[in-house]
């Protein structure tokens, strides 16, 4: 809880400093750490946490490799996979959410709720979000020739004007929800996690080295951040502030909305809670076989034990708050 | 009434007084230029009349308003004061219906055309296609001097030489009034002397109503039935000599008693300019 | 007056008020095109009842900008200062190559080619050398802001700076002026008008070369707005925001304008 | 001879072996420049063993070009045809308008500031507006590449238009030319090296515009293999690929250069 | 012998010559053109010599050659063949040590100076800051007629105008050599003559070196103590004349039978050039 003003002090001389490089721009998908932050709960943990953003054309992995940043947040586990893959020693060692939000949008005429729903259709996916597509068509036996692929930008306006059938995004970007609620038809959801394809979102990584030599910093930094999530879904609107402070600008609201939409990801597909941050090796080990066998790897296929790094969440495996089943 | 409608009458006016009459008339001109620092009179409440079919040079010192008043005939500066007549037609008419040949005191060729292009270029803007009684430009560039020179670009030509294509391109379309400012200020007295006679040939055989900038006393006693001489700050006109040599001339009327006489007065009356 | 002529080249003192009048009412010949065009935009999105999130029409993008000037004013900020700042800096250099040049031809001939290639680099694809480089601050929007602005400007000086007159550069000669006199006295007012129209392009360049860095790890100034804008899908705000690019870039290429207009006052006008 | 001086303006007819030496020996100049910039960054990359996927050696980029030139070749097709054809229509836009201009200045008082409001809109954010309304083919591709060129030309061209010598001018005045002759005979020239200029610019520019807009719809050409290897962190191919992009666009330089060079045939050359 | 012995060498030589000479010398100097479609000889194997503080005149037709002679001197153009002795300096050590002015044909006024500043000219650039006995500007401008006028800019100014802004320019630093490309071909005669004969009162007082190109017989004869004719095709000299007319000269002696023969002489001698 909040400290005097004296210890504060008193503890700046020894705060061991913490950057964190997103992969995105700082919004809801880092409220925990807004929280946290803002709580002064880092400084007290002996942390002095530093967020930089990153954006569409800076997903922060070349950064933290570097040296640059300490640890960094992906979007999607296949970044990591991939970067591994080309010998960029990087690990995984925390996930964000149990389920990744990414899903697939269509309007009542078009819609799409099961995977074979997609046969016949135009699906609009963004560059990136390509191989998302090829994945769920590959572990459903879609034949991708019935699919028509077209990639659009980050606009959802091919969605809303017809241009495409499917249009992906990540669910916890509230705005979709609000935009999709004007359009004069219904929509639908299919989430990528239950078209078959099983990714982590939110990826917390780190190279080997700092691994190695931080994982006191990194263990504590998962459980205040922890706690930030656990007192963020509790109190929506002082964690939109908190995130609002970092990133002045944004709507307050549609944060709220997106930690609202996020917390149904805080439990995995079968709906069991674990502790905030855990990632289940078998998660990881199918992705490696599906990327594998859509021969998405050109160079070496990295194995389970290069991709990720247990140890920080087993050293917090019980310090780690679970997020509780209600908002 | 409104601005239009005087524009209209003034139009109306002087295309009625220009009907009537059969000569080039200038009719108290006057030109300023606004300058940054001051307002600069080129030429004050200058009258003159051109006959048609006349031959008149303007003789005056370096920056009497020669060349502005050459500007005003041919539609390139509008006087702020006064009007110019021109058979009839007000300088633009005369300028659109291609009655005017202009030799500038520069050159001005097209660098990027040859000389033979250079010659050619009326004929082929402004309506020139139609003029059908051309003259030859082979023909012109012997008369200037240049067979065998018609495919060299202007930086590749002398000075004198850039003013005889000038010269040449001026006549190619033969044109009813031919205003020539210095156009032989940069050849050498042979081939001037040439040039004059060539000159007054033509004015002769075509009828042109010729304008002569020129800066030599003998050339425009020798060419000229009137002389204009024009005095400085503010330009206007000193007085007008009529020359009385008989026609046609030959270059040897420059050593007669008159001719001596004519360029004597002309060079008095230049002197209190 | 019998000669009323529309070829006035020279236009002699005296009372001309329709010139003045004319120039008076020129005026607001941009702001008519513009004008026309929100118009149009108004009409067409209304008529055919457009949903704002496909196109807002212009009373949406209004109604955009009046509840959200205080956020556009407040990531209007540092964008005006990298794009500026990126004009200065790409501009210097650019000018500095091309006099560089005048000097030393064989520079020309090595760094023409290098020039080139920074061109058609997609700053976005370096983005992570840049950053590392140069880190996520003020620093690397600068430098990308200069990037865009540089080859044009060099391009147009090279060219310009060799523009003079070769009539003017023998007077130099037989005075035995030094290049850099020359430079001074003949090239640097003969590159004049090259200079202006390289500079007018670079007042847009700046422009997007800052809002583009700013999609690269920043969390202020027009370009993260737009980013934000577009994951959002505020629409209207979106077009606020462009908008209020637009009208910067607009200011900076009319104080170019300006600055020619001040500067080339030798020149008798071609009013053709 | 005894006159042996640095100032020949124009070098006159007879043997001039040095000369010809020399121009021989600048003919590898600007390889030159890029042999001594890929030497420092080998050396660089290895004395500081910086990671091939931060900033690769050349020699590893030159590995990757071994191993994958059948690719990078497979997809620079379609970006020279986008970028081309976006360079055609760009520039003759921009040249149509500014000829529009110079008949009717009050189109370029309404036009421009839409002009730079164009030059202004960061083409990523309009990009997916051009899919929409022009679909992923070739033709948003092309679209986005001609918007890039468009506006230094268009700046150039209308400088350019009015750079004529105002005696050229007035002589066309008194032949009663019509604009239109005008336009031909004298502004068309005189507008050349402002013109040439643009087309310099719009080389690389036309590339630049191409790969972007591979990268929001495309499934082939630079811009596609861009966004691929950023993604999947293959930094190597990632140069190979810019460098593509780059030699692409020297050629463009190149051919501009050329065809001016062999356009503009009657300025004695500025040896200074 | 390399290539760089023989040239070190020949330039040895050179200066050996030229260090024994107290003139300007023309030795046998061919300058040919190349264009596209030809070479143009412009001159072919012409040699002169101009004393120490001699005034002379190059009289020929048009194209001839004597502007580029001029060049060929100033060194603004390398002879194909043959070499020039300035006072035992190459043309490239004359005009970066500042011994030659030069008008040239076109009056080449800097558009962005106004008169005063392109007066001025010489006495900023190429070292022009160290010479102290120069001449004062505004006695020169009013020399030329243009007090006044100071802060006019070119394009406001007559051709004439011009013209007299370059002779002022020429003369501002009072150079050991003076070569004018038809200085006084836009002036009226009066104007040109009261320059004639301030130039003749410099040149005495000064000691100049001129050459000066004209295509007036009479200037050449009033002005020179030798003119040459130059022939055309390839440009060669025709004849040497020197006039032996009396120094200092008055305008008068235009009127004396002397002149008037001289004058006729070169008339002739230039009908067959
Ligand atoms: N750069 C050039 N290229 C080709 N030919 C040239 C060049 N400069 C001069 N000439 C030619 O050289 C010859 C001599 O030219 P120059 O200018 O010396 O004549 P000039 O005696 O000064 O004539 P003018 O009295 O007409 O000025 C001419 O035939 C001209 O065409
Ligand atoms: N555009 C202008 N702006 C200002 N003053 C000008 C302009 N054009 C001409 N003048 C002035 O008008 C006067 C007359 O000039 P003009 O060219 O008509 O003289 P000119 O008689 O042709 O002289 P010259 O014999 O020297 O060619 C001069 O004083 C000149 O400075
Ligand atoms: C495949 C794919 N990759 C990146 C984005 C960009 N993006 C938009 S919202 C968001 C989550 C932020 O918390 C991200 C990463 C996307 N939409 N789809
Ligand atoms: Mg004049
Ligand atoms: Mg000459």
């Amino acid at each position: 809880l909040p400290s005097t003003d004296a210890a504060a002090v008193d503890s700046g001389a020894e705060l061991t400093p913490l950057s964190l490089q997103l992969g995105w721009l700082i919004d809801d998908g880092i409220a925990g750490e807004a929280v946290a932050l803002s709580k002064g709960w880092y400084e007290d943990a002996g942390i002095d946490l530093e967020i930089k953003a990153g954006g569409p054309s800076l997903d922060g992995v070349a950064l933290v490799s570097s040296g640059a940043s300490d640890i960094g947040q992906l979007s999607s586990s296949p970044s990591l996979m991939l970067a591994r893959s080309q010998g960029i020693p990087v690990q995984a060692f925390a996930a964000g959410l149990q389920k990744h939000p990414y899903t697939f949008f269509s309007l009542e005429d078009n819609a799409v709720t099961e995977p074979r729903d997609l046969i016949g259709k135009t699906v609009g996916v963004q560059a990136t979000g390509q191989v998302l597509l090829q994945a769920v068509l590959a572990a459903n036996d879609i034949d991708p020739s019935d699919v028509t692929v077209q990639v659009v930008g980050s606009e959802i306006t091919p969605l809303t004007t017809g241009a495409v059938d499917v249009w992906t995004g990540w669910a916890t970007t509230a705005s979709i929800a609000r935009t999709l609620g004007e359009v004069d038809k219904d929509y639908f959801e299919m989430a990528l996690w239950d078209a078959g394809v099983q990714l982590y979102p939110r990826v917390y990584y780190a190279t080997e080295s700092t691994l190695a030599d931080k994982p006191e910093t990194l263990a504590t930094y998962l459980e205040v951040t922890s706690r930030g999530w656990e007192y963020a879904y509790a109190n929506l609107d002082e964690a939109a502030a908190a995130v609002a402070a970092l990133a002045p600008g944004l709507d307050t609201e549609i944060i709220a909305e997106g930690i609202t939409i996020a917390h149904a990801y805080e439990a995995d597909g079968s709906g069991t809670r674990v502790n905030w941050g855990t990632m289940d090796p078998d998660v990881w080990a199918n992705q490696l076989d599906t990327w594998e066998s859509l021969g998405l790897f050109p160079n070496a296929v990295p194995a389970l034990d290069d991709v990720i790094n247990t140890t920080i969440l087993d050293d917090t495996k019980t310090t780690r708050v679970k997020i509780s089943d209600e908002l | 009434m409104t601005a239009a409608t005087a524009t209209a009458t003034a139009a109306a006016t002087a295309t009625a007084a220009a009907a009537a009459i059969d000569e080039l008339r200038v009719s108290d001109v006057t030109v300023t230029f606004d300058t940054n620092r001051a307002t600069i009179t080129a030429i004050a409440g200058l009258s003159a009349v051109f006959p048609a079919g006349s031959f008149t040079s303007l003789l005056g010192p370096s920056g009497c308003g020669k060349s502005t008043l050459l500007r005003v005939i041919s539609d390139l500066v509008q006087p702020t004061k006064g009007t110019v007549n021109l058979f009839g037609q007000s300088p633009h008419e005369a300028r659109t219906t291609r009655k005017i040949g202009f030799v500038f005191q520069d050159a001005t060729l097209l660098p990027w055309r040859n000389v033979l292009d250079n010659i050619l270029l009326p004929l082929q803007v402004g309506g020139g296609a139609s003029i059908t009684d051309h003259a030859d430009p082979h023909e012109l560039l012997k008369l200037v001097g240049l067979e065998g020179r018609e495919m060299a670009f202007p930086h590749e030509l002398s000075g004198g030489m850039r003013q005889r294509v000038a010269i040449a391109r001026a006549l190619i379309c033969k044109p009813k009034i031919l205003l020539m400012d210095e156009p032989f200020g940069a050849l050498d007295e042979i081939t001037r002397d040439h040039l004059n006679g060539e000159l007054l040939r033509i004015w002769q055989t075509t009828g042109t109503t010729i304008v002569f900038v020129t800066h030599s006393i003998a050339e425009a006693a020798f060419l000229s039935e009137q002389v204009i001489l024009l005095a400085a700050n503010p330009g206007r006109v000193q007085e007008i000599v009529t020359i009385d040599l008989p026609q046609p001339r030959e270059l040897s009327v420059r050593d007669s008693m008159e001719f001596t006489n004519v360029a004597a007065h002309l060079r008095r009356v230049l002197e209190v300019c | 007056m019998a000669t009323i002529s529309p070829v006035a080249t020279r236009r002699p003192a005296g009372p001309a008020p329709s010139r003045k009048r004319r120039h008076g009412g020129h005026r607001f010949v941009p702001i008519a095109g513009i004008v026309v065009l929100v118009i149009v935009a108004q009409i067409v999105t209304t008529a055919f009842s457009i949903p704002v999130y496909i196109f807002p029409a212009p009373t949406d993008v209004f109604g955009a900008l009046i509840s959200n000037y205080p956020l556009v004013l407040t990531h209007m900020w540092p964008t005006i200062f990298e794009a500026v700042m990126g004009f200065l800096l790409g501009n210097s250099v650019a000018i500095l190559l091309a006099v560089t040049f005048m000097y030393w031809r064989s520079a020309e001939r090595m760094v023409m080619p290098m020039a080139i290639i920074a061109h058609t680099i997609p700053v976005v694809a370096i983005a992570p050398v840049l950053v590392i480089m140069m880190g996520s601050g003020y620093t690397s929007k600068i430098a990308v802001a200069a990037l865009v602005c540089f080859f044009p400007t060099l391009v147009n000086m090279v060219k310009g700076l060799r523009s003079a007159d070769r009539q003017s550069i023998e007077l130099m000669q037989v005075l035995s002026a030094s290049k850099t006199e020359t430079l001074t006295n003949i090239r640097a007012y003969a590159c004049l008008p090259f200079l202006f129209s390289a500079l007018k392009i670079a007042a847009g360049s700046a422009f997007i070369g800052a809002i583009i860095a700013e999609w690269i790890g920043s969390q202020q100034g027009l370009g993260y707005l737009i980013i934000q804008t577009t994951y959002s899908y505020d629409t209207p705000l979106l077009y606020v925001v462009m908008l209020a690019a637009s009208i910067l870039s607009i200011s900076l290429f009319s104080i170019v304008a300006t600055a020619e207009r001040l500067i080339v006052r030798w020149k008798p006008a071609e009013d053709s």
